[in-house]
């Protein structure tokens, strides 16, 4: 689980939020990032040449996306790990739990 | 739930000594992230069950009858913009310019606005063309999951409203910068579910 | 030392056989000290399904055995070597041990091998169909009661499933309104009846499926499984496994009290066919097959009975009985009635007295059920919002005991 | 007493002196008058759930009998399941939980301490709350499983399945609200020194159940959400003449229950995984291996769900990977029972009340794990799946495992609470009258179960001949009441007459038995520094020092003031759930209100004392 190290008074974080943020500047190209990512998205969904690749296009992306946004947007890449675990193993159940009714419902059934 | 975590911000024992956790983070931040994980399996069990009803709707209107790409992708984009102006507000939380930091928390709350309206409209016509709540699979699992979003996005709203008039009163210095850090989580985790949303229920067929 | 291979050398091979399969059935009659018929064991298996899980059961069972062992004797071991005495001093503080730790991982590890592929291969042995002309019987669960169609033979019954010996058969398991769950214990393991789900048109609906082929003839009892409301307990059903003859005399018997024309053999064996009639015959089976529908062969009450049935009490509504205007289908197919051994669903030996009872007052025998009394509605005794609705019979006991009569007379 | 223990408060810190009353008790922020709460809490639905019980194997006394009706005892054997699963085993966990975890990771409360009372008002309310029914006999009645269609208002019209699903989600709030804090406590809230691998294994498994709350609890939530709209605004979830599958409320349900399953017993695995070495003298065998064993069996558990629906239909391929993932389960339970064994081995073993406790846990936890096994082998599933052999299974390893583990942890840390010492000769009584009881009652329907006898039924046909197996069950079920009334007279007994315990009367090793008993309200006068896993032994050499030492004195321990908000806000949330019920949108508006009110003034009101 998380790897915690037992801190007391220690104060190493005490002036670190400022140096934890990004600047405006990169927060401005996440947010244009994400835009671009977007439309992309919509490119592919509306340019009939990508049907085939469609699904795993837009899975990607919007994965993409979705770390940009965790990462930068709510810090996690510069906060204490134990976070990222913590979250991570609501994500991770999160996604088996889906990925595990779209097989049984959709997938399975083509076998019998 | 999700305003019983927000409301515990005074709980923290880091409100009389913010570093005597043993991450050097607050418990609000801390206990924050951990709701998060939990919110990832309540919209978890939301998105699984759009995806197993996905095409056995027996009767229309159907997906394919109703969604409006390009309106779905103004609103997506104006949500998209409204996590980074949470993250600017932030920003400036964090360098005491109290104005400014107010200024885009009405940013997040105009666009958190428009994309309710913009979305309550698509219901109105979604109504309009036959799909209620009990008219299908589709239905019913589509109005949920996007209903319990749009109730998210509508609590955020608020409590950014609650921080901007704190903001005004000089309640958040710098120092208590977590107050709006972890309103901006959960703004931006309501953001990135949509990103799935928008995914999943929109773009793929 | 000497080791005494005792297992070896006092015990045959077959009775070795015979023990590792009933012991576990003999240790546990023996535990609880009575011995008796078990009319819906699971440990006594008739099919060919039932023999699988059997086995599966007998190996993972001394398995689970062996483990307890492992564990209790190392329990009762420690606690009596370790006890606190007086004058102990302080022991010795041991932390762990790497090897002792991967071999207790490893070796439940290999045990749970030994179970998962015997285990993973039972799942897909007892989910197959067995061959291709098994008989194929549609299994529909209903609150509280369970109705049977043959779909090759073109005949519906109730709660009493017919079934030829050593034959395969499949098992199209759907259900009404809730969950039930198919259990004949000595024919095999349970399945549910999922309620159908309405599909687009042009898709095929999804059931579940249970294949047997069963070996022995004779009556088996079986039950809902799944809770299904407030007379779950009640939702009984029996099997009666009849020789080939005698159930085409059975198959053949219902058609004609349908009254209709024979259909043409459409698969193995021709269904019910007047061949096979005669076959049963010849065979000296004394079925009364041919249904006296015609009201020649009745005595008068039931001639009363039915004109009640009919026209008065209107049973027909939901009732189907073939070869009279009575053509519901809300309720079970009364048709060769007289031929039952049990009357609502299982729960009643099929007696006149019995029959008249339930006529008069079901919901004494089973709360909830959608069959109305001669005295109250079908609605009345349900809270509001019961979809089903049907007026109270009316009859007195004299109409009660024709109606009976004339129900009996239906062979 | 070998141990040191801190016996004095600092100096002229009157101000912390304990306020008394009932309404100290209602505004309370305190874990460990919390803790005592939930205890209390869960105690009383224990009678509740027991009386059930005992109604229900009244009724299966002898075949065909009806003592009851079917309708009243349909209500009884949900209400049954429902309440000791979620009325008594978890809150019974979550009252050690928050007693303990703090004491042993040496904090002064919980990470969110006004949350933690908000838990325990929100799982009081919605307990009464699903209880409600039985005073217009319309108790829920369709199985704490509450299978799809069943459910829905053609088959449930009437009251009974809205108390069942609205109870449930308020009680889930509780639950995830208990998760969060006991995840962010452990996390953030440790003493200098106390790195996770130092941790005592109950702190650990309370964390490990956190997780499992905080993922399984969201999934049960919606599905009740589904039902709720299914039976109030209409929508088709699980209307099979819609294409609803009521299917997908038997997998979201097991998605939910199977990790409920490890809620229930985990706690019990941390707290016997605490004593044992107490009474043995001896650190735990194997800590590391153990912890992760406890880890592992909380992230496969995830992975099993489907094992409860063999009998559904899933086809052979998923079926497979079930009975596979359910199977490696096992390797993780199996490794911790060894390592309990060799914790044991070589000791000197103390055959006290909670020490019994562990041993029966042991004993026949085993039983129902393996019977568990044959479970998880899906073809025998077949036969057994829904049978009296499933019964008598779950209730070994609920029972026997969850509920055996909790009596020991009563026994054991009672004295912490109290500062007086549980009855030991009672205690023993307790004991064996709950193993003679506990066995009576469910061996026998083992048999029942082989020999065909259906659960859930009301009655059953004398042609099953299975009335002895119900006749012993019966005969057990009575002792087994018996042994509950002992522990009450002893509990109440012993918290007033009990033999005084000091601060460490079983010479154990973790930190909470290095402060009095029972503690003062701000638990650690000065924060501990740990430098062990077992602090008060010293690291294995029993000697007249401490592994723990404390930091300079505070000036003063700050602690959290009382709130009566958490009660307001529980009772408005549980108050705008049942408007739900109604289904008229402006009533749920206006129940939505006070809710919104009591969390503004809830996060306004400052959580410490003014000037900190």
């Amino acid at each position: 689980m998380s790897q915690t190290t037992p801190v007391t008074g220690s104060g190493s974080d005490a002036a670190g939020h400022a140096e934890k943020q990004g600047s405006v500047a990169l927060y401005i190209w996440i947010g244009a990032i994400l835009a671009v990512l977007t439309f992309v998205e919509v490119a592919v969904y509306l340019i009939e040449a990508f049907e085939a690749v469609e699904v795993p296009i837009l899975i990607i992306l919007s994965t993409v996306k979705l770390l940009l946004v965790v990462m930068y947007f709510m810090h996690l890449k510069m906060d204490h790990r134990a976070l990222t675990w913590l979250f991570l193993s609501g994500v991770v159940l999160a996604v088996f739990m889906v990925s595990a009714l779209v097989v049984l419902y959709h997938v399975l059934p083509r076998f019998t | 739930m999700a305003q019983a975590v927000a409301a515990s911000a005074h709980d923290a024992h880091d409100a009389h000594d913010p570093h005597a956790t043993n991450t050097g983070v607050s418990n609000f931040k801390l206990g924050f992230w951990v709701f998060l994980a939990s919110e990832c399996l309540f919209f978890g069990t939301l998105i699984s069950t759009y995806m197993v009803y996905k095409g056995t709707a027996l009767e229309g209107p159907y997906p394919a009858d109703l969604f409006d790409i390009i309106k779905t992708t103004i609103s997506t984009t104006v949500l998209l913009f409204s996590s980074l102006a949470m993250v600017l507000a932030l920003h400036y939380v964090h360098e005491a310019r109290k104005n400014l930091a107010i200024l885009w928390l009405f940013a997040v709350i105009a666009m958190g606005g428009t994309f309710l309206v913009m979305e309550y409209f698509s219901y109105i016509k979604y109504i309009g063309y036959g799909l209620t709540i009990g008219s299908s699979t589709f239905g019913s699992s589509y109005f949920v999951l996007t209903g319990t979003h749009k109730a998210h996005v509508a609590v955020g709203m608020i409590w950014m409203a609650i921080l901007a008039w704190r903001l005004h009163k000089g309640k958040i210095p710098p120092s208590k910068s977590d107050q709006v850090e972890v309103a901006g989580l959960y703004w931006h985790f309501v953001d990135i579910i949509w990103i799935v949303i928008f995914t999943l229920v929109y773009l793929i067929p | 030392m000497r080791v005494f291979p005792i297992w070896k050398s006092t015990v045959t091979p077959r009775l070795r056989a015979s023990a590792v399969r009933f012991l576990p059935v003999l240790f546990l009659a023996l535990l609880a000290g009575c011995a008796g018929e078990f009319p819906q064991s699971t440990i006594d298996p008739r099919t060919d399904f039932a023999d699988i899980i059997h086995s599966l059961y007998v190996s993972v069972f001394w398995w689970t055995m062996l483990i307890l062992a492992v564990v209790w004797v190392a329990l009762t071991v420690t606690l009596i070597r370790f006890r606190a005495k007086p004058g102990d001093g302080k022991p010795k503080q041991i932390r762990g041990h790497m090897g002792l730790e991967i071999g207790w991982t490893v070796g439940p590890a290999l045990i749970v091998v030994a179970i998962a592929i015997p285990t993973i291969q039972a799942v897909f042995a007892t989910q197959r169909p067995i061959s291709e002309d098994a008989l194929v019987v549609e299994v529909t669960g209903h609150r509280f009661w369970w109705e049977f169609h043959y779909p090759e033979q073109g005949v519906t019954t109730a709660n009493e499933l017919w079934l030829p010996v050593d034959r395969a058969v499949t098992l199209r398991l759907g259900a009404s309104d809730v969950i039930h769950s198919f259990w004949v214990p000595m024919l095999g393991g349970k399945r549910d009846l999922n309620p159908t789900l309405a599909v687009r048109e042009g898709e095929e609906p999804k059931y579940n499926y249970l294949y047997f082929t069963p070996r022995e003839t004779g009556l088996y009892m079986g039950q809902c499984a799944e809770f299904c409301g407030e007379s779950h307990a009640f939702m009984a059903m029996r099997v009666n496994v009849v020789s080939d003859a005698e159930f085409d005399a059975w198959t053949a018997g219902w058609l004609e009290s349908r009254g209709a024309a024979i259909p043409a053999a459409p698969a193995r064996e021709g269904g019910a066919t007047e061949e096979a009639v005669q076959e049963a015959e010849e065979a000296g089976v004394t079925l009364q097959a041919a249904a006296p529908t015609s009201a020649v062969d009745l005595d008068p009450l039931a001639v009363q009975g039915r004109d009640i049935f009919l026209n008065q009490a209107t049973c027909g509504a939901c009732h189907a009985i073939q070869g009279t205007a009575a053509q519901g289908r809300l309720a079970p197919d009364l048709t060769q009635f007289g031929l039952r051994t049990s009357l609502a669903s299982g729960i009643l030996e099929n007696t006149p007295e019995n029959l008249a009872a339930w006529i008069i007052d079901p919901w004494r025998f089973k709360p909830g059920a959608n069959m109305p009394g001669t005295q109250y509605a079908m609605d009345s005794r349900i809270v509001s919002g019961n979809p089903f609705a049907w007026p109270a019979t009316g009859l007195d006991d004299e109409q009660v005991r024709a109606v009976s009569a004339y129900l009996l007379s239906l062979k | 007493m070998s141990t040191a223990t801190i016996e004095h408060a600092p100096a002229g810190h009157g101000a912390h002196t304990e306020p008394t009353g009932l309404w100290s008790w209602i505004t309370t922020v305190d874990h460990k008058r919390i803790a005592i709460m939930y205890f209390l809490a869960a105690t009383f639905f224990f009678f509740v759930g027991g009386v059930e019980a005992l109604l229900i194997r009244i009724q299966l006394w002898n075949p065909e009998q009806a003592v009851f009706s079917a309708e009243l005892y349909n209500q009884l054997f949900t209400m049954h399941g429902t309440t000791m699963v979620f009325l008594v085993a978890m809150p019974m966990a979550v009252a050690f939980f928050n007693y303990i975890v703090p004491l042993q990771i040496g904090a002064r409360d919980v990470a969110f301490p006004r949350l933690n009372a908000l838990s325990f008002w929100i799982f009081l309310f919605g307990g009464i709350y699903i209880n409600l029914g039985w005073f217009i006999g319309a108790a829920p009645h369709a199985s704490w499983v509450g299978y799809a269609t069943l459910t829905s208002n053609a088959y449930s019209p009437g009251l009974n399945t809205d108390f069942w699903f609205i109870g449930l989600s308020i009680i889930g709030i509780a639950s995830i609200a208990g998760g969060v804090n006991f995840i962010t406590t452990i996390v953030n809230m440790r003493a200098p020194g106390m790195k996770m691998m130092r941790m005592p294994l109950f702190t650990w498994m309370t964390f490990v159940t956190s997780f499992l709350l905080i993922t399984a609890i969201p999934v049960i939530a919606v599905a009740l959400i589904f039902l709720g709209f299914d039976r109030t605004f209409g929508s088709v979830f699980f209307d099979p003449s819609m294409g609803g599958d009521p299917v997908l409320w038997q997998h979201l349900f097991w998605i939910f229950g199977h990790p409920e399953v490890y809620i229930l017993i985990l706690p019990s695995f941390g707290v016997i995984s605490d004593i044992i070495p107490t009474f043995s003298k001896k650190p735990l065998f194997g800590y590391p291996i153990v912890v992760y064993a406890g880890i592992l069996i909380g992230f496969i558990g995830w992975g099993v769900w489907s094992h409860h629906m063999f009998t559904t239909g899933l086809g052979p391929i998923a079926d497979s990977f079930f009975v596979a993932a359910t199977m490696i389960i096992a390797i993780p339970t199996g490794v911790k029972i060894f390592n309990w064994i060799a914790t044991m081995w070589g000791g000197t073993i103390r055959f006290t009340t909670a020490m019994l406790f562990c041993i029966g846990l042991l004993a026949v936890f085993t039983v129902g794990g393996l019977s568990g096994i044959m479970h998880a082998a899906a073809p025998i599933t077949l036969q057994q799946h829904d049978s009296y052999f499933v019964v008598a299974h779950f209730h070994y390893v609920i029972v026997g495992g969850a509920m055996m583990g909790l009596w020991a942890g009563l026994y054991y840390w009672f004295p912490k609470v109290t500062g007086r010492l549980l009855n030991e000769t009672l205690g023993k009584w307790h004991f064996w009258t709950t193993m003679v009881g506990f066995n009576l009652t469910f061996f026998p329907m083992h048999f029942s179960g082989l020999y065909g006898m259906p659960r859930r039924i009301y009655t059953y046909s004398a042609d099953l001949n299975v009335d002895l197996f119900n006749q012993l069950a019966t005969i057990g079920a009575f002792i087994f009441g018996i042994s509950a009334l002992i522990m009450v007279w002893n509990l109440w007994h012993s918290a007033r007459k009990g033999e005084k315990a000091g601060a460490n009367p079983w010479e154990a090793a973790t930190l909470e038995w290095s402060i009095p008993s029972p503690p003062h309200h701000y638990n650690f006068p000065e924060l501990p520094v740990v430098r062990s896993r077992e602090p008060l032994w010293n690291d294995g050499e029993r000697e007249e020092v401490l592994a723990v030492t404390m930091l300079e004195p505070e000036t003063e321990p700050v602690m959290p003031v009382p709130s009566y908000w958490p009660i307001l806000l529980a009772l408005s949330i549980t108050v705008a759930w049942a408007l739900v019920m109604t289904g008229i949108w402006w009533v749920i508006v206006l129940g939505i209100l006070p809710v919104f009110f009591c969390t503004l003034m809830w996060a306004f009101e400052p959580a410490f004392p003014e000037g900190h």
